[in-house]
């Protein structure tokens, strides 16, 4: 059904979400954590624990949405991103961006916050046809677990079997995480990625913390 | 509960990860206007809720969140097969009124 | 030491480390190792209980989980209340306090068994059923004493101060029991590299080894029980986990396991321990070695304490060095209970006679105790206990060969304890969870596991496979095999364990003992002890036509128990079946239900409770509601603000306030709750126009637009406003419960029916937040902090949208309006949610800039006459039901969806409900949501209901309550009267009016 | 029949109860009925009771594949209430209720009704004014209720907890004092042993195989253990296969068999008088007079004629009652099970004429079906009886989902249990 003449740039609404104004006049950011202010809770934390939590601020997340079959698509993202989209629950990292398989047709990427805007104007001039980029900065956070018993509260709080033999580092899969849900991706043989929404972000910390108590808790700002 | 292959993920989940969105096969009719009430209400409410055999659609709700079908056996919970929208079941009930 | 009935060696328990413990007010000592129940045995405690119904003393009867008298009530303070605790599972610790449930005054006096004894004749089953009816009046006051003379122990009155957890396993191969079958096959898997989980309900692992006198590869079978579990310990994948029973075994291998963490430590959890772990756990393939319980024989007064399993009195003297009696009885129907005379024995005190029904008996065991001079009564039984307390005497006479008949005379044998031994049943309950059905094995006299079409196997006892070295062979064998299928090497092989044969003899079918009495002139012959079900009733309930199996279970209430019929199931069948002249498969088979055995509460629900029983989902300005005042409504997960109220004023005040500030200046709400969906492609458009009801092919870009989404049925479930960002992108907004439900709508449609459109659909929900202002001086406030959009009211139009900077932050500015009042939504990424909401506060101060929640909304919004869809709506109204047809476009040419849906029949026809405008005619009264209409307020009951008042408020702007509701035919009964009856009996008087109550001519947010 | 009361129970005790006659009698099929009900659940049995009362029509048979009272009769929580919100379902449902009042002496049996009133919890703003909706539509209805605010409710449950702390606050409720429970297998065997008495054949291990049809018109059924069974009206009861039988007819049904799971705490002393419900946070309990805390939750949302359905239903309904009940947290769940309910797409009742003659068709009750036991029965029979839908049958005729007119009790949030 694609004979759409029209550029994408130009039928897509594309907007930089990043206040430009700096120094003192720079607006206050907040990510969806902000609120639990681990910055402090850090300060009073334990030092050693078999868990170590840390929310990873800010970061640009852009949902690629596109076929795998579309060369165009596909050569675009490797030309601005420098990194070829993975198959289904693989992972693919290039310097600072890191693409996380979805769905068939969806990935998400993560990049430095302040390049998100650009990166998405690169590809939607890469590329042509259908596709879609959507940024979802400020709708999902990154909390990392490491540790030794970062796998214990894993499997604590999703169903899918994390063992090494099913879960290796660099692998990704979108899960129930307690009562709601997450991408996890195991960043190294003990530590592990969880990007969730943000309006659930207060939830899975609460959870977090309950489920971690017998391993003893470290909160990293 | 079942444990079920998301044909997208190309990998087991749990049931928790998936919705039933009831009988597969039920396309939606080209001509809507030109259906009788009957028809219509055929194509609103009327399920086949086979006691055996049973295509169903589901989607993977907590995942992938595309909608793939299964043929399952509704007494034993068997799973025969899992196969993506647009394609055909190739386990299909030996009964005619299917 | 007062335990008189400890032997001074021997067993599992550690003498050196004394526990003392309550039990019934009194205390007690036993030792690290014993259960509840063997320390009461040790010390001599005959009555642990008073049976439900017939109120008689009841003893131990069994050392495990089959056990169903010895059920207690445990706990040191109310909030860690246990109640039904099995003596026989609970492990000893130091301080436990426990206590029989029934009694009064206490299990050793007990009135009730005064009464029963009176009154037991009339405790048939079913007497329920025919009694109790006249007076009908009465029942309520007869049911009070039934319910008060029901149930076991009690729930904690106070809150539990334990938690719970859940953990996800995952395993190759799940071993069920650690007896011997078990551990070899989790040894044999797990050589093979496989992951492995073998779980026990027992504190520890071996089984039946624990208190065995057999010896493997010379060594005593403890021993290598040691080993097994050292080597096991090796291996990096496997999960030992004993005190943990798999109580539930679902479709396509998924089981829980009931871990208890800290119940044999105390009362209550130690500080940051979980009291209880629930493994849900995934298996490629399971080994079931579950083993077998003993059947106790059906005999007269066989309820007597001191009427014991022959395995469990050999359990109590060989694993926790007690002997529960001075003079022991056994009767017996196979070899194997032989075993515990000769154990008796051998702790020194004084075997009375075997007993065996059998006539000719023969086997190693029989052998051994001919040696050791032990007095063997061969085909006979014992056909009745004697004794209140504690049996004193038991009479014995022969019986024919099958068993059916007493054929000599009577005579009587002294004794303080009575061992039976009926055989064994299979332990297959787990087997039957996913409806495999036991099948009848008749050469073991027992049910096995049946056909399956889980991947499961079985070793040992459950295949009625009962000598050891059959046990570790199949165990084996089913360990290499669950591993092999789970696709693992299994080619290494271990060296065969060696052990001892026993040659058995046959054992006899025997289930109910004769008696020289007919059954229903006999003493009590008890089949389920805990629901006091005997043979006499079991034979009732068939004479009276109670035939199927289930129906006999059902109305004898046999099995009902705690402890599931593990014991009286069988022989309860087996009596069925003789009173019906049929055999026991033809009688029927019998289902087991998760769970094994009971599994609090607290461990099902896990951490999923108190504060995390459902996510609370907030918005980036949470922080600022709670810091302001705000009362929060739950709306789906979502935490809303609700109104903020401040200091000293009532509700209906705030919401005067809010609104009165919001239609005289300007008020802010915090609307990023909204479902937000992003639409790119360039079908977008196309899709859009066949979702919603009204038109989408000339949405300009910069646009918005109000739209209704409908079923196929016609029925609206949800609306909101779509903006055009760019020719093919799109924003759509939801309702706040609705969001999750409107994309899988979106996905289904485009996935399965129009996978050709060119579309994508993704939730920004949680990326934008979202900030309405609303008032006639919203556009002051804006402008104070936004220099980058033209605000001008020709420039930027009603339903237009904007891009800019609020406060210098980039921004999504529409200006749409559900207050009916200049309004502005300030989207901004949710990372300066609350930045710009705190800016709007600095610079809203001058012009009192108020904060208002969901019920202010929901009147400024019914002034105006819009609806909320799920308050206006109930799944019922199609569109036109609603005034609406307006948004609805029957020119698209495609049958968008809900077109044909509410052209039927019944959905065209006239004098629907309706929703329409009510006006109260004492303009103060506010009609009760929820009202119902009538037209005549006289007529009698049941009165002819012309629908209900939806949306109902105090408007402060207008002076006068304001409503909308669904009347019949509404639509068309514009400024007629209808009525609202009040529970009081008052009745409210209403006029039908325009919903639009306020502004009319939509001026106000065209300024 | 023998008249059972205290005075004969201590009769029989006297002769040490191997007197006592049959309940009912084990009859071989006739070659030809009146009418034959398939289906020998507690509704196919009160139908066959109220035929042969009521309407005099005692040559009926019940056939019946497995045992009486063996289906959902037998599987569910045995709520019985009648407050429900459309004008047709309350009729039906408090007709039931009137019958329920008096039934135990009706049938000489004790069905154990227990009219300990029944709480449906509102914990959110829009749950209230559904709750008053319903409330005030059953007041005018003639059905008793009234709504109550948390204060209220704590008074009638102190087991509850009704603070504000809870995840989702209990905001107030719908009482129904005369609503309550009743013993289910009870139910079932009284309307057998009545029916029985009044000369209905009750053939138990008696499948159908085939409806038998001559010129579009039911004719009788076809069995597997009695061959061809005739009559001159057909009435099919059979929750959990109606759509298999519906199949045999040649039609289809609005309707989709998914599994219904419950599950009973432990014995334990009584701590609580009331049926409490709650739709939000979905699950509800009452206390038996055994003892047992009696839960149930929602359907599994797939198709299943298994009688069991996924553990993570029965892990959020023991959440959901520990959000209600915190102090039952150490109480322990004695055993779950699962039946098999038909539902129908307004979650409201199917009692229908069919496209075949002389065929009829009770079914599609989904998770409420137990409470309207008696009223399904008395409507059934009248419709059999006169070949064409009782008065209070006739809204619930299954040609609605052609035409449009559904009772929709989900949108009412009618908790459909």
């Amino acid at each position: 059904m694609s004979d759409s003449t029209a550029s994408n740039v130009e039928s897509i609404a594309q907007m930089d979400q990043l206040p430009h104004k700096t120094g003192s006049l720079q607006p206050r950011a907040e990510s969806p954590l902000y609120h639990a202010d681990l910055a402090t809770l850090s300060a009073h934390s334990a030092d050693a624990g078999g868990v170590e939590i840390k929310e990873v601020k800010l970061l640009g997340h852009l949902v690629l949405r596109g076929s795998i079959e579309d060369a165009e698509f596909l050569s675009g993202v490797k030309e601005v991103l420098g990194l070829d989209l993975p198959g289904p629950l693989q992972s693919s990292l290039q310097g600072e961006f890191i693409a996380y398989w979805v769905s068939p047709n969806e990935w998400l990427v993560l990049v430095p916050g302040q390049q998100a805007f650009q990166l998405e104007r690169d590809m939607r001039s890469a590329m042509s046809g259908n596709f879609a980029i959507v940024n979802v900065s400020g709708g999902q956070t990154v909390i990392c677990l490491s540790g030794a018993n970062a796998v214990d509260v894993l499997k604590k709080s999703t169903p899918y079997d994390v063992h090494n033999k099913n879960f290796p580092v660099g692998k990704v899969v979108t899960s129930v995480f307690a009562k709601t849900q997450a991408l996890i991706f195991r960043s190294g043989p003990e530590s592990w990625e969880l990007i969730v929404r943000r309006s659930f972000s207060d939830y899975v910390w609460l959870w977090l913390q309950d489920a971690c108590i017998e391993y003893g808790l470290v909160i990293k700002d | 509960m079942f444990h079920i292959y998301c044909p997208h993920c190309e990998d087991h989940r749990e049931e928790e990860e998936f919705h039933a969105s009831g009988e597969a096969h039920i396309p939606r009719p080209l001509d809507p206007q030109s259906c009788s009430d009957e028809e219509w209400g055929e194509y609103l409410y009327f399920r086949k809720n086979p006691r055996g055999l049973h295509h169903e659609l589901w989607v993977h709700a907590v995942g992938c969140r595309k909608f793939f079908n299964i043929t399952r056996d509704t007494v034993t919970y068997e799973i025969k097969e899992v196969y993506k929208v647009g394609e055909k079941p190739s386990v299909t009930s030996s009964e005619k009124n299917q | 030491m007062t335990q008189k009935n400890r032997i001074q060696s021997g067993g599992r328990v550690d003498r050196a480390r004394a526990l003392s413990f309550k039990f019934n007010g009194k205390s007690y000592q036993g030792l690290q190792g014993d259960t509840v129940a063997s320390a009461l045995l040790a010390n001599g405690v005959n009555v642990v209980a008073r049976s439900f119904k017939y109120s008689r003393p009841r003893g131990i009867i069994s050392a495990g989980a089959e056990e169903p008298n010895a059920v207690l009530q445990m706990g040191a303070t109310e909030a860690t209340q246990v109640p039904n605790v099995r003596a026989t599972q609970q492990e000893l610790f130091d301080g436990l306090v426990c206590n029989s449930t029934n009694g009064w005054p206490n299990v050793d006096f007990d009135v009730m068994g005064i009464a029963a004894k009176v009154g037991g004749s009339m405790l048939t089953p079913g007497f329920y059923y025919k009694t109790f009816m006249y007076p009908q009046s009465m029942w309520s006051t007869y049911e009070k004493f039934i319910r008060k003379a029901a149930g076991l122990g009690r729930s904690p009155r106070e809150n539990d101060p334990d938690s719970y957890d859940h953990i996800h396993q995952h395993a190759d191969v799940v071993v069920v029991g650690a007896g011997p079958a078990g551990l070899s096959a989790a040894l044999s898997a797990a050589r093979s590299g496989a992951r492995v989980i073998i779980a026990d309900e027992q504190s520890e692992f071996g089984g039946s080894l624990l208190h065995s006198r057999e010896n493997i590869n010379g060594e005593p079978a403890a021993d290598w029980v040691q080993k097994a579990i050292a080597e096991l310990a090796t291996f990096p994948d496997v999960m030992m986990l004993p005190r943990s029973t798999v109580n539930g075994y679902h479709d396509h291998n998924f089981l829980t396991i009931h871990q208890r963490c800290a119940d044999h430590l105390s009362d209550k959890a130690p500080q940051g321990q979980i009291r209880q772990r629930l493994h849900r756990v995934r298996a490629k393939w399971v080994v079931l070695a579950t083993g077998a319980h003993e059947r106790p024989l059906v005999f007269a007064n066989n309820d007597v304490p001191g009427c014991m399993l022959a395995s469990a009195v050999s359990t109590y003297i060989n694993r926790y060095g007690v002997v529960p009696g001075k003079n022991l009885v056994l009767m017996t129907t196979n070899d194997h209970a032989y075993q515990t005379a000769l154990d008796w024995a051998d702790a020194g005190r004084k075997v009375v006679a075997i007993v065996d029904t059998r006539p000719n008996p023969e086997g190693d065991l029989v052998e051994d105790a001919k040696r050791r001079g032990l007095h063997i009564i061969t085909g006979s039984a014992v056909i009745e206990a004697h004794g209140g307390k504690r049996v004193n005497a038991v009479s014995v006479a022969s019986i024919n060969e099958n068993g059916e008949s007493v054929t000599g005379k009577i005579s009587r044998l002294q004794c303080d304890t009575l061992a039976s031994s009926g055989g064994w049943s299979p332990v297959v309950h787990l087997s039957c969870h996913t409806a495999s059905r036991p099948a009848w094995n008749d050469e073991a006299v027992g049910f096995v596991p049946g056909a399956t079409i889980q991947n499961q196997l079985t070793a040992g006892g459950i295949n009625a496979s009962y000598g050891l070295g059959d046990c570790l062979k199949e165990g084996t064998a089913a360990g290499n095999e669950a591993a092999m299928n789970a696709g693992y090497d299994v080619s290494a092989t271990a060296p065969e364990l060696k052990v001892e044969a026993i040659s058995e003899g046959a054992p006899m079918a025997l289930f109910h003992v004769p008696h020289s009495r007919p059954t229903s002139r006999a003493p009590k012959q008890f089949v389920d002890f805990q629901n006091d079900v005997t043979a006499a009733g079991i034979e009732l309930a068939t004479r009276e036509g109670f035939e199927s199996i289930e129906h006999v279970k059902r109305y004898t209430a046999m099995g009902f128990g705690t402890d599931q019929g593990k014991l009286g199931n069988i022989n309860g069948m087996a009596i069925a079946a003789k009173s019906m002249n049929k055999t026991i498969p033809e009688t029927g088979t019998t289902v087991y239900r998760p769970n094994y055995t009971p599994v609090s509460f607290g461990a099902i629900a896990g951490r999923h409770c108190k504060e995390l029983f459902d996510p609370k989902r907030f918005s980036a300005m949470h922080k600022w509601h709670s810091e302001n005042g705000a009362l929060f409504e739950d709306v789906g997960q979502w935490k809303r603000p609700w109104y903020y109220p401040k200091p000293g004023e009532s509700m209906q005040d705030t919401l005067d306030r809010e609104c009165k500030s919001t239609r005289e200046s300007v008020g802010i709400l915090d609307a990023s709750t909204l479902g937000k969906i992003d639409i790119q492609g360039k079908d977008a458009r196309e899709f859009l126009g066949r979702v919603y009801t009204n038109p989408w092919a000339k949405l300009a870009v910069g646009k918005c637009r109000y739209g209704l989404m409908c079923g196929e049925d016609g029925m609206v479930f949800d609306d909101g406003v779509t903006s055009c960002l760019a020719e093919n992108h799109f924003l759509m907004t939801t309702t706040t419960g609705g969001a999750a439900h409107v994309l899988e709508w979106l996905e289904i449609y485009h996935q399965t029916e129009w996978p050709e459109l060119e579309v994508f659909f993704n939730t920004v929900t949680d990326h934008w937040s979202t900030m309405t202002i609303s008032g006639p001086n919203s556009r002051k406030l804006l402008s104070e902090i936004c220099d980058d959009i033209d605000l001008d009211k020709d420039t930027f139009r009603f339903m237009d949208l904007r891009e800019g900077t609020v406060a210098d932050v980039p921004a999504r500015v529409y200006r749409i309006s559900f207050t009916g009042e200049l309004s502005y939504e300030i989207n901004v990424q949710a990372n300066y949610g609350l930045y710009v909401w705190e800016k709007l506060f600095e610079h809203g101060a001058k012009y009192n800039l108020t904060p208002y929640g969901t019920e202010t909304m929901h009147v400024l919004r019914a002034e105006k006459g819009f609806i909320i869809a799920g308050q206006d709506t109930d799944g019922s109204l199609h569109p036109y039901d609603l005034g609406m047809g307006w948004c609805v476009s029957v020119k698209k040419p495609f049958s968008f969806i809900g077109k044909r849906g509410m052209a039927r029949e019944d959905c065209v026809k006239p004098n629907r409900k309706q929703l329409v405008g009510l006006k109260t005619k004492d303009p103060l009264t506010v009609i009760p949501e929820g009202s119902q209409a009538v037209l005549d307020p006289t007529q009698p009951i049941p009165m002819t209901m012309l629908g209900h008042v939806t949306s109902s408020y105090y408007s402060a702007n207008l002076g006068h309550s304001i409503a909308m509701g669904l009347v019949r035919g509404g639509l068309d009964r514009m400024g007629e009267a209808v009525f609202y009856p009040q529970p009081d009996g008052s009745v409210i008087e209403a006029e039908i009016c325009s919903p639009v109550f306020l502004d009319p001519e939509g001026e106000r947010q065209n300024v | 029949m023998e008249k059972y009361s205290g005075f004969g129970l201590f009769t029989h005790s006297l002769s040490c109860h191997e007197n006592w006659q049959r309940v009912w009698r084990n009859p071989q099929p006739k070659k030809k009925y009146d009418v034959i009900i398939v289906g020998g659940g507690g509704h196919g049995l009160a139908t066959a009771y109220y035929l042969a009362k009521v309407h005099n029509i005692t040559n009926v048979a019940v056939v019946e594949k497995g045992y009486l009272g063996g289906g959902n009769t037998a599987r569910n929580t045995t709520i019985v209430r009648s407050n429900y919100l459309w004008d047709e379902s309350a009729h039906l449902y408090e007709h039931a209720m009137k019958l329920w009042e008096g039934l135990s002496q009706d049938l000489n049996y004790n069905v154990m009704f227990s009219q300990r009133g029944v709480l449906n919890l509102g914990h959110t703003l829009q749950d209230m004014r559904d709750i008053e909706r319903r409330v005030n539509a059953n007041r005018l209805n003639g059905i008793d209720g009234e709504v109550l605010d948390a204060k209220q409710i704590q008074e009638l449950v102190p087991a509850m907890d009704c603070s504000a702390n809870t995840r989702y606050p209990v905001m107030g409720a719908s009482w129904q004092p005369r609503a309550g429970v009743a013993r289910h297998d009870a139910v079932a065997w009284g309307y057998a042993r009545a029916a029985d008495a009044l000369g209905v054949d009750l053939i138990q291990q008696c499948e159908v195989v085939d409806i038998v049809t001559e010129d579009g018109a039911a004719v009788g059924v076809e069995t597997k253990q009695y061959g061809t069974i005739k009559a001159d009206r057909v009435g099919c009861v059979v929750a959990g296969n109606s759509g298999v039988l519906a199949k045999m007819a040649g039609f289809r049904l609005p309707l989709e068999s998914h599994p219904l799971q419950a599950l009973v705490s432990e014995p334990i002393k009584p701590v609580l008088d009331t049926v409490v419900m709650s739709n939000h946070v979905h699950g509800y309990i009452s206390q038996s007079d055994k003892g047992d805390l009696v839960i149930g939750a929602g359907i599994d949302g797939y198709n299943g004629y298994g009688q069991r359905g996924s553990y993570p239903t029965i892990e959020h309904t023991v959440q959901a009652i520990m959000e209600l009940f915190p102090i039952f947290s150490r109480v322990r769940m004695n055993r779950q099970w699962g039946g098999i309910v038909d539902t129908c797409p307004d979650a409201c009742p199917i009692i229908s004429a069919t496209p075949v003659e002389n065929l009829f068709f009770n079914c599609g009750w989904g998770t409420g079906g137990f409470k309207a036991t008696p009223g399904s029965g008395h409507v059934f029979a009248a419709t059999l009886a006169q070949g064409e839908a009782s008065k209070l049958a006739k809204p619930f005729s299954m040609f609605r989902f052609y035409d449009g007119s559904l009772i929709d009790e989900h949108g009412a949030a009618g908790v459909a249990h």
